[in-house]
């Protein structure tokens, strides 16, 4: 049995006699009966079989019991030294330092509730606040959300504030946008009625339909309400953003950008580009791989759609004795107050990952964000060279690359990701289909030359 | 800065502050910056050191680094953790927060989710090196479905209102599969906000059942709404008023009868834990808040974790992929037949999932009908002991929350439930829900959780009488608190949600070197 | 606990406190502790359950558990956690405490001192077993004597004090072995306290020389004293007034004239790093302490270490095992020849001297030199920045430490350096060291350390301006720290060394269950 | 170079300037230039030869290199599972829960400084405080200081505290305590000119010399003013505490124990057997192995000695509004007000370790504390009885043990050590001539069952 519950049996006897009770199980008096488990451990249960129902897990371990069980299960994944990680594909292997650990972590932040009442949660709401300055900066457009659950629920909300602001149900999605965030996108469009339209790659870039097509047909809800690009997009590629505004403009579209906030110590803002939303996955600041999540969705839009933004939004305002103060502002979007009515039903969010993004970003500054992109790009250069070098390993795509790319190999990729990681690496991501049999490699400042030809050495044996 | 520093940029003032003194203010992190500063660190690569203009195309680099900020690694330290100084929470006290059960969180738990082995691990590791992972994953699932009596469950929610749409999708994809139409989704009066959102978001229409004079479900207006337009109903048991609906099987069977599901909101589970299941009440669906039952902390809004278990009808429509226990006893994934597609982009929250596992692991079945007993007793006892000096509405045996309203101490004295919210911070309580659920006036929601003991029960309850028996100077509470009562109508009206958007004052001409953004994009 | 509690022992009262209301006094963990209540968890062996009277003769077995306290995991988290929020540190803030080089400790060291790798050790591991914790010592001990300029080190010490003391033993070793039977160690008037208990405990007697009126020692005086009884002098370089001995070089040899040795307390190491060194001067023995100079926290008054780095002439006396490296690239250890014996029930404060390790890697020779420039240059800037509100009893140029006095203050205001150390605590700093270097009236003794940013030292001119301009009040100060002043007499006065050693007041008897344990021992 | 001083160029410039002076180096004008280093690499240096000296360290790393340093350093080290440790000898492998590491390890205690400004470190000083009370409650005695060093200099400062009260300059110490204490006492009796009388062991406890010679020979100097003995003492065994109390009246002298603060769970409290002073090692509660160090040395003593205390003292006091407040008191017996005639050089202490150890001690209370101690002793004596079933294996003594016992093993016991290392256990310490031939083997509440019956198997195999 866990050791969270202080109460003595001597205090519970006194806490039940207050109230005329006898015993803890009258306390569910109003649960009917037939509806009770039966304590202990006699019968079948489990999933409502036949005997007295009960609740059928074992009983509670100690704590060395426990931890001894959780190592157990984590040295049954192989990770750090033991498998070289190569991949990406939107989850990337950076440095967390010891500052963002250590600061972000303490309980204050990691125990604090929603900082739904602000005269005590100044510390959270000021972390935010400078959470949501950092990324406006980043993607160059004015406002950005305290955080949504991940990259893919990012992109969902963007389709549904682009929808909501144009009237229009279709997006057209690049087929440069993540595959597992467009999943996301196509499970939610089930329930809110949007159509995706997926639009294909040439040579490693969107290749837009023409718009006069969709102008003309004159079918308002075909024409698209949002048109959805990824920079750099998922095999490395360097997008035209300018094209896909101009685009947009024919359209009478919003232009939503999936940028990659570590390649952007780089490149232009989309906002500076003319991204009326960004969207991003914040997991390669501050965040460990962890296996999927807990991630950062990585929400920002212009201006004018601040009453549509989904999730939460600091704004600094003053106390009654004038000090400046933060609260979450223009609550009235939120589901507690609009309910059926409102833009989105987020409530709980990631703000812990939120702030450790914030210091994170902090740490990096304006000069180590740039140094941090400048690294991964020598990397991804580098390995891309080393690659191309080894006998049948061909570029997938000639466009330019920036933290990630693909090539084509003499044996399909599965397999080839399978063979190394005997050698000791996860190699990168075998490619589905649609873009033709690759392996998309991804190169973090954190893999030194050494690993890189170490890796070109495996693969070279491997792919024989 | 004065003369002696004359020439260089005027940053930050201070990197000392006063978290002692209790109510100075911290400044941003852009008013320490000065630029040139910095607290990055890479390691060597030995890699060619190509720069920017020969990596990427010119007409994609930028020409100026992106500004973010320019604090030392000393100053960064320094201005976070005097932040931690201005927070309250679990760690430091209590949170007897209605609905949204903020226990304490156990630091093994913590210990689990910083392994290395976890933390470490690409979501695209393969998975026979990834075989810890499946297995926990595959496990909780396991162990949540014992919980709620279902049969099988997604882990792939991030958090209650995406388990909550994610159940809607599968109720959508279920009818769809019979080919049924249906536009309508039933919820309680006192339901909570994110239920009719994800309603609207799940592609129906929310219809509302009142509550009756008892604070539960109204059986005959619920009767009188079902019909076959009805695609199922989403249910809290116990409800938001903390009461058990004790009708729930002939509710269960009405919806069953016209061809709908049952979905169960499962952000009041931590009161029948070991009690009672979903699952042998009818439900059809169940999300869970790991981070209300589980311990998961709150980290200030999340991350939580929200995954939905189903019944075997529903099991082929569940996102995937699930990880699965093979006849080998490898585990691998697997995709649901009919399923309704991603939810997430990887697994989920996966180290919230582990910290949930962990806390499973320790408390096991007799820790959790523990902690539902005491959760019980402990908002039960604060019913009797609050009656004398607040209203209770639904003054009746109670699950593991109550409402209490100050709708007689309005009347004499203008009490407001926000009033006694604010005045309890000064007590050094966090606030109980305020205002929610709608249907009750002046409405305080009290959930103490099973980890407060009854000493501080007992502090609850007296600095409740002394707020109620006192109330003048309420309206100016808190006064004690970082900063005093927070002018958030302003906030809205006139918006600064970036420090860019700050009006530039005379006393901000100081830090203008970091200003207005907007050129250098 | 009123009432409805009654039968239950009145135990804690609150587990909720009100850490963001500044001046709230945190209870007791005995005021906390309900009899029954635990936190313990221990893991499953699987070994018989013998009971106590089975393992322990009935003569030594207690009858009665020793009391100790009795708190839930919660509460006691919720305790601990509320009592750093009394607490000032410098991740909070600056502490321009003299002698003391408080400097932000990196949060690299932190990691590098929690590696499984090193906390897991036994220290009787055998060395083979143990090659990275060999390795590291040794380098560490290289390094170290690189820095100093010295031959040989122990890093068993393990505080400065306990580095006096060897050094002291290491003397009178020396002095031993050559049959001579010195008497006198000589230090400066302007010494740190623990110079003249270590002398003491050394087995010499004290011998003062006064400073002169730059503050340096005064060398004529100095070679008044020396004769053949004098076994050595300890000195500091800068000294304490943080002023440089320039006549070092002409003491050194003086005091090796008579045959006596030369003691560095290397204190004020942080100085002169890259800059000058100690073995350079004509040092024979050197003592560092690490948690000044390498960043080593200070963990509210230790543990530090206090590394004794020694010339060629002296190593072989060097306390041991002493980590070496072999031929073979083996690292084992070795215990010098005449060694005066150990100093430490192991290998010293290993985990400290990790933490050093690593910053003094992160740092090198480049990182070195750059603290002592910018240690110099914050310290010197403040004595320039100051000169107009304080009196600077020794204008010249200083090292990494400045003393500034209030005695034309307290002439004029009757302010004293204690109201101003008091003030400073207002203004959100800790206070500087006060009343030492016992030879200046009114002394604060300031060292900002270089991780102190301009703006930092700005903002404590200006706090430091502004007390010396409105002294009304200081008596009174602080006044928005967690408690006022505190009656320090009155603590002497009337010892309260223990919770048990309270007089019962009547408000405590609802504590009585825990009170006195002496009729339990 | 490392990254801890934030001063930009532009702002080193703007001071220097404010100073009158142009570079950095001129800061050093007053270090008279043959003393002065140069800077960069060139000439010999290190130590002081030929060339022009220099810092002849290598340059700064980045921390990512240096925790990659750090970590080969500690994968040199078989801990944990590769070494399951069976070691004691005053350093015991016990668990250290996560509240404890992570509750104490908050940077307001691990950076602070000596709670010299009480209004700004109540923290500290009320943890103390509770240590304080926790200790003498563990102890019996009613005074406990803040902490000292570690166990030996513990011991140390006992001796000398009982030398200052009786005015005698010899102390009597048992064989039974910890080796190296001994060695530690001795090593600082160079400098105090304590006697130190050590006094053999017989059957595992000491025999103590005959008391009328003592007394007899006149010489007062030659009478003990301390009698030293560790309970339970070096070899396990129960002394007897009773016999020593009644040895150190008769020589009024005063007696100094030397105690196992987690065997004292089931031990009658050396207090309550009439001792005058109580040290020991504070490591077990709260502090990890760590090679040694940092460890806590616990130190406690009756009232009457509270003026002779070594180190520090806090006390509750209150503040000018009558708020209870904490303070460090009694400080004249210190060395910074004292000097020359303070009874103790002591300064830093061992405050953080003491945190550690209060909160451990919270964390086991009242009921935990005596279940820990069961807990040891019941694997002391599974692995003991396991032990001496083999072929070979005897016991040292007959004397009945708690925490620790020794066994005579056919083969050298540093041979031993050596080999069953190889089988992945650390077997023990092998015990010097004075204590006979054999091995001391500690079992704390993380062994289990099979590591034991493991052991015991492998060392079946290396004795043979
Ligand atoms: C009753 C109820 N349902 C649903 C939710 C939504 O859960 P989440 O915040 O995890 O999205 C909450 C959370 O506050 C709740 O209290
Ligand atoms: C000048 C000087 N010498 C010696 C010491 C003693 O060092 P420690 O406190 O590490 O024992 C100090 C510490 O304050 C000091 O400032």
């Amino acid at each position: 049995m866990g050791h969270f519950v202080p109460h003595t049996d001597a205090e519970i006897d006194a806490m039940l006699e207050f109230m005329g009770l006898s015993s803890l199980d009258e306390l569910f008096a109003v649960v009917p009966e037939g509806l009770r488990l039966a304590v202990g451990e006699d019968g079948e249960g489990g999933g409502g079989q036949a005997g007295p129902r009960h609740l059928d897990i074992p009983d509670g371990l100690s704590e060395p019991d426990v931890a001894a069980e959780m190592e157990h299960l984590a040295a049954r994944n192989a990770v750090g030294a033991e498998l070289l990680c190569f991949a990406g594909g939107g989850a990337y292997d950076h440095e967390v330092p010891a500052t963002v650990r250590r600061v972000a972590m303490r309980s204050e932040f990691v125990t604090a509730y929603t900082p739904y009442q602000p005269e005590v949660a100044q510390g959270v709401l000021q972390a935010l606040f400078e959470y949501q300055t950092m990324l406006a900066r980043l993607t160059g457009v004015e406002i950005a959300n305290a955080s949504l659950y991940d990259g893919a629920s990012a992109c969902v909300e963007a389709v549904n504030l682009a929808a909501a602001a144009t009237g229009r149900s279709t997006a057209w999605v690049s087929r440069g946008v993540n595959p597992n965030w467009r999943d996301v996108v196509r499970t939610f469009a089930a329930g809110s009625g949007h159509e995706v339209v997926e639009v294909d790659l040439h040579d490693g870039v969107t290749r837009w339909p023409d718009t006069a097509t969709a102008t003309s047909s004159g079918d308002r809800t075909q024409q698209p309400g949002a048109v959805v690009v990824q920079y750099p997009n998922y095999l490395g590629c360097l997008e035209d953003l300018a094209g896909a505004r101009r685009l947009a403009d024919e359209l009478g579209a919003l232009l939503v950008v999936a940028f990659d906030p570590v390649a952007a110590g780089l490149l232009h803002s989309p906002g500076s580009l003319g991204a009326d939303v960004v969207v991003g996955e914040g997991q390669p600041f501050g965040t460990p791989l962890s296996f999927g999540g807990p991630y950062l969705g990585l929400f920002s839009c212009r201006k004018d759609h601040v009453r549509r933004l989904p999730g939460r939004l600091v704004g600094e305002t003053v106390d009654t004795e004038g000090r400046r103060a933060y609260v979450t502002t223009l609550r009235t979007r939120e589901q507690d107050i609009r309910r059926e009515k409102a833009s989105s039903n987020v409530c709980t969010n990631q703000t812990l990952i939120a702030v450790c993004c914030a210091v994170q970003l902090a740490w990096l500054g304006t000069t180590g964000l740039r140094e941090l992109a400048l690294r991964c790009a020598r990397g991804t250069r580098y390995a891309r060279e080393a690659l191309l070098r080894l006998d049948g390993v061909e570029p997938l795509v000639g466009t330019p690359v920036l933290r990630e790319f693909a090539v084509r190999l003499p044996v399909p990729a599965e397999m080839a990701v399978e063979r190394m990681a005997d050698e000791g690496f996860l190699a990168g991501i075998a490619l589905g289909d649609e873009y033709g049999v690759g392996l998309l490699v991804a190169v973090t400042e954190r893999r030194t030359r050494d690993q890189i030809d170490a890796y070109a050495a495996a693969l070279e044996k491997v792919i024989r | 800065m004065t003369a002696p520093l004359a020439g260089v940029p005027a940053a930050g003032g201070r990197a000392t502050s006063a978290p002692l003194m209790g109510r100075d203010e911290e400044p941003t992190l852009f008013e320490l910056s000065s630029p040139g500063r910095s607290a990055w660190s890479f390691r060597t690569t030995n890699l060619p050191e190509w720069d920017a203009a020969e990596l990427v195309p010119a007409e994609h680099l930028r020409s100026e680094p992106a500004p973010i900020a320019d604090a030392s690694e000393r100053d960064l330290v320094a201005h976070f953790t005097r932040l931690t100084h201005r927070q309250y929470s679990v760690d430091l006290g209590a949170y007897p927060l209605g609905s949204c059960t903020m226990k304490y969180n156990p630091k093994l738990c913590d210990d689990a989710a910083s392994l290395p082995g976890l933390t470490g691990a690409h979501p695209a590791t393969p998975a026979h090196l990834a075989q810890g992972w499946l297995e926990l994953l595959a496990d909780l699932a396991d162990r949540l479905c014992r919980i709620t009596g279902m049969h099988d469950a997604t882990l792939q929610p991030p958090a209650g209102a995406a388990g909550e749409l994610t159940g809607l999708l599968l109720m959508r994809a279920w009818h769809a599969e019979a080919g049924r139409q249906r536009t309508k989704v039933i919820i309680p009066d006192s339901a909570h906000g994110t239920n009719p959102a994800s309603v609207t978001l799940g592609g129906y229409q929310t219809v509302t059942v009142p509550s009756d004079d008892r604070g539960c479900v109204d059986l005959a207006a619920l009767r009188e709404r079902l019909d076959e337009d009805v695609a199922g109903i989403m249910l809290t048991n116990p409800n938001t008023l903390g009461l058990f609906e004790e009708d729930i099987a002939e509710m269960a069977t009405a919806v069953h009868e016209v061809g709908g599901l049952l979905y169960y909101d499962g952000a009041n589970l931590n009161a029948i834990l070991g009690v009672t299941r979903p699952g042998d009440m009818g439900f059809d669906i169940v999300h869970m808040n790991l981070h209300k039952t589980f311990a998961v902390p709150h980290g200030g809004g999340g991350p939580g974790a929200g995954p939905v278990a189903v019944s075997e009808r529903l099991a082929p429509y569940l996102p995937g992929p699930l990880p699965e226990r093979g006849e080998d006893g490898e585990y691998r994934w697997r995709m649901p037949e009919r399923s309704i597609g991603r939810v997430h982009s990887w697994h989920g929250n996966a180290l919230a999932l582990a910290r949930a596992y962990s806390y499973i692991l320790a408390n096991g079945a007799d820790g959790l009908r523990r902690v539902a007993e005491v959760a019980v007793l402990n908002a039960n006892w604060l019913r009797h002991r609050l009656r004398a000096s607040y209203d209770v509405p639904f003054d009746r045996p109670n699950m593991h929350e109550l409402v209490v309203s100050t709708t007689s101490l309005k009347k004499a004295s203008g009490l407001r439930a926000l009033d006694v919210a604010k005045r309890l911070l000064e007590e050094g309580f966090h606030a109980p829900t305020v205002y929610f659920p709608l249907i009750v006036d002046e409405a305080l929601m009290i959930e103490p959780t099973e980890t407060e003991s009854p000493q501080t029960l007992e502090a609850l309850a007296q600095a409740l009488e002394r707020i109620g028996a006192s109330p003048e100077g309420a309206k100016e509470a808190p006064r004690t608190t970082p900063v005093g009562r927070v002018d958030e109508a302003r906030a809205a009206r006139r918006l600064i949600p970036t420090w860019d958007a700050r009006p530039l004052a005379a006393t901000d001409a100081a830090a203008e070197h970091m200003q207005a953004p907007s050129a250098r994009y």
